[in-house]
């Protein structure tokens, strides 16, 4: 009951934002927490449920972003670019899979880290491409049954649909069959197999539709932005999205949301107020380490649930177990 | 036809071998228990016979099929199922969700990510009673990891008999459990169907021998002596293999 | 501290931190300046010097331009392009800033190019790239600077004619800066007679650059295009190798920028460099902006520096020619490009049709005076534009410079 | 002929300064499973505090075992007070060790300044060794015979000592070496202590060929990455072999193939997990 209360209130407050935030500038900040929410919503499912650490997720959303930004400036509508872009993205990301789950664990990370370098070197180099370190601009944002999405408020309401329906995607995902088998994975993988499930094809298909979100937020914010450069690949980008995923609390629904708002608001509007805010974000993540080494949420919800204990009087033991 | 069928099986690991020649066969319903000291290859063999360990040489045949080249997860298809010595179950999951997994594993429904598991009202009724049949249903919906051992011992079999197989690996289904527990885990072997065929590791011969038709015992991955439980315990290679004289 | 006019003053951060959403409200009449720069990371280097120049330069006006307050208004893109994108929302949209000076970085550039011509803000940038006052300009773009390749082409004047180099390697970062710059100096060398045998492009992050460097035989010069804390590591192993005494070696701006003296040892001692603004330069305004710096910051004046210095003294001008009005974008823009102005810390410049400076470039050489570092200016180059002594339309038929543009002949 | 003398000296030389790098990561890695993101700040960090004890008027090889001790005290307190309760915790070891690198190049920028910071070379070693065709400078044939020294010490350590034999029990089977009586969380302390020195060290030892500079902790953790990934976890052989290897696929990689230089060590790293996953020299898979 509480749980369906809050998620209404969060509904609603998402879709009246326009109302209550003032200024384009903010809801434009809340495209952005939305965009990387999506992408740290698909790295989650590999990290989280999959038990599987990427440091090379920026790779795909990289490719998505260069793919739609090279289709567009070639010549194709929009419809036909995003399209493209995401074949690319999916023929890219079964490639990807295919490399990095030769292993698992350290091995895992190690070579998702050495495609997405790859593939970030290929953007530096592969300049008539990619025009190099210059970038592609977008030249127009898309335009959806005719809608202009140039200005923030309706560019903020395409990117909150598209990031329900990831939202609504993923938990359907994780409550279904084939969800708990992937947990199964992450948990037992021999076990997996000798009861019967194909450990491998369960973890293929789960970077697959990882990969599918973390480019469908690639696409979004090379409209948002309009531009795409090498940056987006860099392992930077791709450990900022790991530190989302596992700040917020992997292998939990909102975790990848509240820690994408982390690093999206102390980048863009905390560092107009604190010159090192970098040692801030930095001392943040020790810190979430320390006390809520599960992460932002659920280590929110373990103190909230303790606090509530300890305030109806039932000692703090007592409770847990 | 056997209903597992063992031909030569050969493993060596570096210069170890650690199963050389062994050949088995367990007819259709048959009990077989496995005995040897530790470090005779018994659970390697169990490896070898699931597919998490590829044979060196040699070949296993289940109902006539050659099983050897195929994957670990097709096996349980075709009606193997184990149980393991070291307990891998599913630690933050409840029990129910432990067995539903097993029983998930040989249904195509495992495939599906539209479909909610928490309504799949079939599955998880046969996985409650794979749960009653050990008498674990009480427990349906507690964390694995707030049980006991002997608890968990019993999970392992439910997992292994809601997959309803035709051949049951046991690997010392009886290790650690106290006195009283022995005896609901024996009682619950016995209550398995007569057509499932069963092999089993076991040390404790008091209950094992009761459960088993015949005996196979294994030293340094080979086996030495097979026959009735009078056969090998008469036997002169058994006492040097347990008395070293 | 001498920051208290590189950021709002306490007061008016911490009310806005309390509201963040409201807008900071602006002073009476006041102008409001945004400065976008990169103050974490490695860039950092360059973007702490641009946020000094604009406050010794704002300190010295007492804060006041055309009779009109200013508030400055400092935003950290942290060095990468969608920063940079957001951080020009937040000085537009929210702080209503009348003009941005920077970003740095070129990259950093592209990425607000459209968005900057949508919002009709004045941008005064030290990005480089070429393109950007020349095939795909900006209205409302105006660079006091010069381009990636504006100070090279006079470099390779000076190579062959003065130094009468014949073969020359050139070695660069893979990026665009790099290509513009070699391929400008390039271009100049060989039409007047020298021949580039070797081009050579080190990547971003590249940490030993002796594999390069043992590629270069049987040349007169070396020209090297190095940024950031590269030319640092260059000269310490060009020198290391023993090329130095061999070769000897040329440079653009940003490899033997003024700023960068206090961190090189004797292994850059004689390099030539060409730079639009050289702190040895003797102008009345010079002298007192590096005496300022000095005095300030502890730092000798670089291209970083001088180049919002000049912004700001750009942005005056304008202000004054409008009266202080800053409504009319379309007049504000019209007048800053017309600003021209004779004192200033690089000399005499005024703007061409695209926004970009027409104005000094200085040679100089690299010596030790009293001890330090400086770098002696040989020969100056007056009225320099980006399309050097070239025509224009046949200049901008012809494609931007690349890492394969001009090709190397065989 | 020249230019590939000169290549293969500096492939050794850079195999060297990389050894320095990565031994630490190495011992690190192997003993402890944690991959150390901090790694590249150590070797930052270490090179600024060396900086400023130069600054106080200290010799360069007073400085660089100072610098190295601090490091080593840093590494340490940072293994005592954070990783200690991360034992097996993964993505929180990811967590916590890239928020302190995020920290310390913060720090590092607000301390010693965005410039870029050259350290000149030691007195007595800034002049240049003729080899056969070629003149080599004398610093960097020093920077091997330091690589050697160290590698050798941490042999014997490791093969000779009672500590030693300690420490490889533990990378052997961590949980045994409790068994048996070893003291593995102190064991962890001592080899964080090491690992960190032996980086800051290295940091300072870099300095008069990379100078030191915010973003030298990036540039540097994909090195060190990519020789554990080549040479082989947790082994010093392999680390030590791993650096060589790194040196001459850099050296002659970036001359023989420009086309691939943003990626002339990535895709040999990439080929070595796909198809070697122990690494060229090491026995087991990470």
């Amino acid at each position: 009951m509480i749980r369906a209360a809050a998620a209404a209130v969060a509904l609603c407050a998402l879709a009246a934002a326009p109302l209550w935030i003032p200024g384009g500038y903010y809801l434009n900040i809340l495209s952005q927490i939305l965009i990387y929410a999506i992408f740290a919503l698909g790295l989650n499912l590999l990290v989280g449920y999959a038990g599987l650490v990427s440091l090379g997720h920026a790779g795909l959303f990289g490719v998505a972003c260069y793919a739609v930004a090279w289709l567009v400036a070639a010549g194709a509508g929009q419809l036909v670019a995003a399209l493209g872009a995401l074949a690319v993205l999916l023929a890219t990301t079964a490639a990807f899979a295919v490399l990095s789950l030769r292993s698992a664990g350290i091995g895992f990370l190690m070579i998702t880290l050495a495609i997405g370098q790859i593939l970030w070197g290929m953007a530096y180099r592969w300049i008539d491409l990619t025009g190099g370190d210059n970038g592609i601009n977008l030249a127009a944002r898309p335009q959806p049954f005719g809608i202009s999405l140039a200005f923030a408020t309706p560019f903020y309401y395409f990117t909150l649909i598209v990031f329900l329906v990831a939202l609504a995607s993923v938990a359907v995902f994780i409550a279904s069959p084939l969800g708990a088998s992937l947990k199964g994975t992450r948990d037992q993988p021999r076990r997996m197999s000798a009861l019967g499930y194909n450990v491998w094809l369960i973890r293929f298909l789960a970077f697959l539709f990882s990969g599918l979100w973390s480019g469908v937020a690639g696409l979004l914010f090379c409209y948002y932005n309009q531009f795409v450069s090498p940056n987006v690949l860099s392992l930077g980008s791709s450990a900022e999205a790991l530190l989302m995923v596992i700040s917020g609390g992997s292998g939990t629904l909102l975790g990848p949301i509240a820690g994408a708002a982390l690093v999206v608001v102390m980048k863009n509007v905390a560092s107009a107020y604190i010159e090192r805010w970098n040692f801030l974000l930095g001392a943040i993540f020790v810190a979430i380490v320390l006390f809520m080494p599960e992460g932002l949420v659920p280590g929110s919800a373990r103190l909230g649930r303790r606090l509530w204990l300890r305030l109806r009087g039932v000692p703090a033991a007592g409770g847990a177990r | 036809m056997s209903a597992l069928a063992i031909k030569d099986l050969g493993k060596s690991f570096g210069g170890l071998r650690v199963t050389a020649g062994v050949t088995l066969a367990l007819e259709a319903g048959e009990r077989r228990l496995i005995i040897g000291p530790n470090g005779a290859g018994k659970t390697t063999l169990f490896n070898l016979i699931t597919g998490e360990l590829k044979p060196d040489d040699g070949a296993i045949a289940l109902f006539g099929r050659d099983i050897t080249a195929l994957p670990t997860r097709a096996r349980p298809h075709l009606g193997l199922a184990r149980t393991y010595q070291i307990i891998t179950l599913f630690a933050q999951e409840t029990l129910l969700h432990n067995v539903t997994l097993s029983l998930l594993g040989l249904s195509p429904l495992r495939w599906s990510p539209f479909r909610r598991l928490d309504r799949q009202a079939v599955l998880i009724e046969r996985a409650r009673a794979a749960l009653a049949s050990v008498g674990l249903e009480a427990l349906a919906g507690r964390p694995l990891a707030q049980t006991s051992y002997g608890e968990r011992r019993r999970v392992e079999i439910a997992m292994a008999l809601v997959q309803q197989p035709k051949v049951l690996l046991l690997d010392e289904p009886f290790a650690g459990l106290s006195v009283d527990e022995r005896k609901d885990v024996r009682r619950l072997l016995a209550s398995i169907p007569r057509d499932v065929t069963m092999l089993m590791i076991e040390h404790d011969m008091d209950v094992a021998l009761e459960l088993a038709d015949r005996i196979t015992l294994m030293h340094f991955g080979q086996i030495v002596v097979e026959g009735s439980r009078a056969e090998v315990v008469a036997h002169p290679r058994t006492r040097e293999v347990y008395f070293g004289s | 501290m001498a920051r208290k006019f590189g950021r709002r003053s306490f007061l008016a951060g911490t009310a806005a931190a309390a509201m963040p959403w409201a807008p900071a409200v602006a002073g009476a009449q006041g102008v409001r300046l945004g400065l976008l720069t990169v103050k974490t990371g490695p860039l950092a280097q360059g973007g702490l010097q641009m946020e000094q120049g604009l406050s010794v330069f704002l300190k010295q006006k007492g804060s006041m331009l055309a009779g009109r307050p200013v508030e400055l208004i400092v935003a950290d893109t942290g060095g990468n392009p969608a920063g940079a994108k957001t951080k020009a929302q937040e000085l537009v949209e929210r702080d209503k800033v009348d003009f941005i000076v920077g970003p740095l970085a070129a990259f950093e550039l592209l990425a607000i190019s459209a968005y900057i011509e949508q919002a009709q803000v004045p941008l005064l940038s030290l990005a480089a790239a070429d393109d950007m006052t020349q095939r795909k300009p900006n209205s409302y773009f105006v660079r006091a600077s010069a381009t990636s390749s504006q100070c090279d082409h006079p470099l390779g004047d000076y190579a062959a004619k003065e130094m009468n180099l014949k073969r020359v390697a050139t070695i660069s970062e893979d990026f665009a800066f790099g290509y513009e710059q070699a391929g400008g100096f390039q271009r100049v060398f060989e039409g007047e007679g020298g021949r580039i045998v070797k081009k050579l492009w080190p990547p971003l992050n590249t940490a030993d650059f002796t594999p390069f460097l043992a590629q270069i035989a049987d040349v007169d010069g070396v020209w090297n295009g190095f940024a950031g804390a590269n030319p640092i590591k260059f000269n310490q192993q060009y020198a290391g190798l023993g090329l130095k005494a061999k070769y000897p070696v040329l440079g653009g701006w940003t490899a033997y920028d003024d700023a960068l003296l206090k961190s090189f040892g004797d292994d850059a001692m004689g390099a030539i460099s060409a730079a639009w603004y050289s702190s040895d330069l003797d102008t009345a305004s010079n002298r007192r902006f590096v005496a300022d710096m000095v005095k300030q910051y502890g730092n000798v004046p670089g291209g970083y520096a001088a180049g919002t210095f000049i912004n700001g003294m750009c942005i005056e001008a304008a202000l004054e020619k409008t009266g202080g009005k800053t409504d009319d974008r379309a007049t504000l823009i019209a007048a800053l490009r017309g600003v021209s102005l004779t004192d200033t810390p690089r000399g005499t410049f005024h703007f061409d049709r695209f926004g970009n400076v027409v104005g000094n470039v200085f040679i100089r050489r690299l010596e030790r005076k009293d001890g330090r570092l400086v770098n002696t200016i040989v020969k100056t180059y007056p009225n320099v534009s980006q399309f050097w002594t070239f025509d224009e339309k046949k200049y901008l038929a012809q494609p931007v410079y690349s890492r394969d543009y001009p090709p190397l002949r065989s | 002929m020249n230019q590939w003398l000169l290549l293969g000296v500096n492939s050794i030389t850079l195999g060297g300064l990389l050894f320095l790098l990565s031994a630490g990561f190495s011992l690190i890695f192997g003993l402890m499973r944690i991959p150390n993101l901090t790694h590249g700040s150590f070797f930052m960090l270490g090179a600024y505090i060396g900086v400023s004890f130069l600054g106080l008027g200290l010799g360069f090889w007073a400085a660089a075992l100072l610098a190295a001790a601090a490091m080593a005290v840093i590494g340490g307190g940072i293994e005592r007070l954070l990783l200690r309760r991360l034992a097996g915790q993964e993505l929180a070891q990811v967590l916590v060790t890239l928020g302190l690198s995020f920290m310390i190049a913060d720090l590092c920028l607000m301390i010693w300044g965005g410039d870029p910071i050259s350290l000149d070379t030691p007195a007595g070693l800034s002049g240049a060794v003729p080899i056969a065709s070629i003149v080599f400078p004398a610093y960097r044939l020093a920077i091997v015979v330091i690589a050697v020294v160290i590698a050798v010490a941490l042999w014997l350590m490791l093969e000779r000592t009672r500590l030693g034999a300690m420490i490889r029990a533990g990378v052997d089977d961590a949980p045994m070496a409790r068994v048996v009586g070893i003291r593995v969380s102190r064991l962890f302390t001592l080899i964080f202590c090491l690992g960190a020195g032996i980086a800051g060290f290295a940091g300072v030892m870099g300095g008069p060929i990379l100078s030191v500079y915010p973003g030298l902790d990036a540039d540097m953790l994909p090195l060190a990455l990519i020789i554990v990934i080549l040479g082989g976890t947790g082994s010093l052989l392999g680390a030590l072999l791993g650096s060589i290897v790194v040196g001459f696929l850099y050296n002659f990689g970036q001359v023989l193939f420009p086309e691939i230089a943003y990626i002339i060590l990535f895709l040999p790293m990439l080929l070595i997990l796909l198809f070697r996953p122990q690494g060229l020299f090491g026995r087991h898979a990470p």
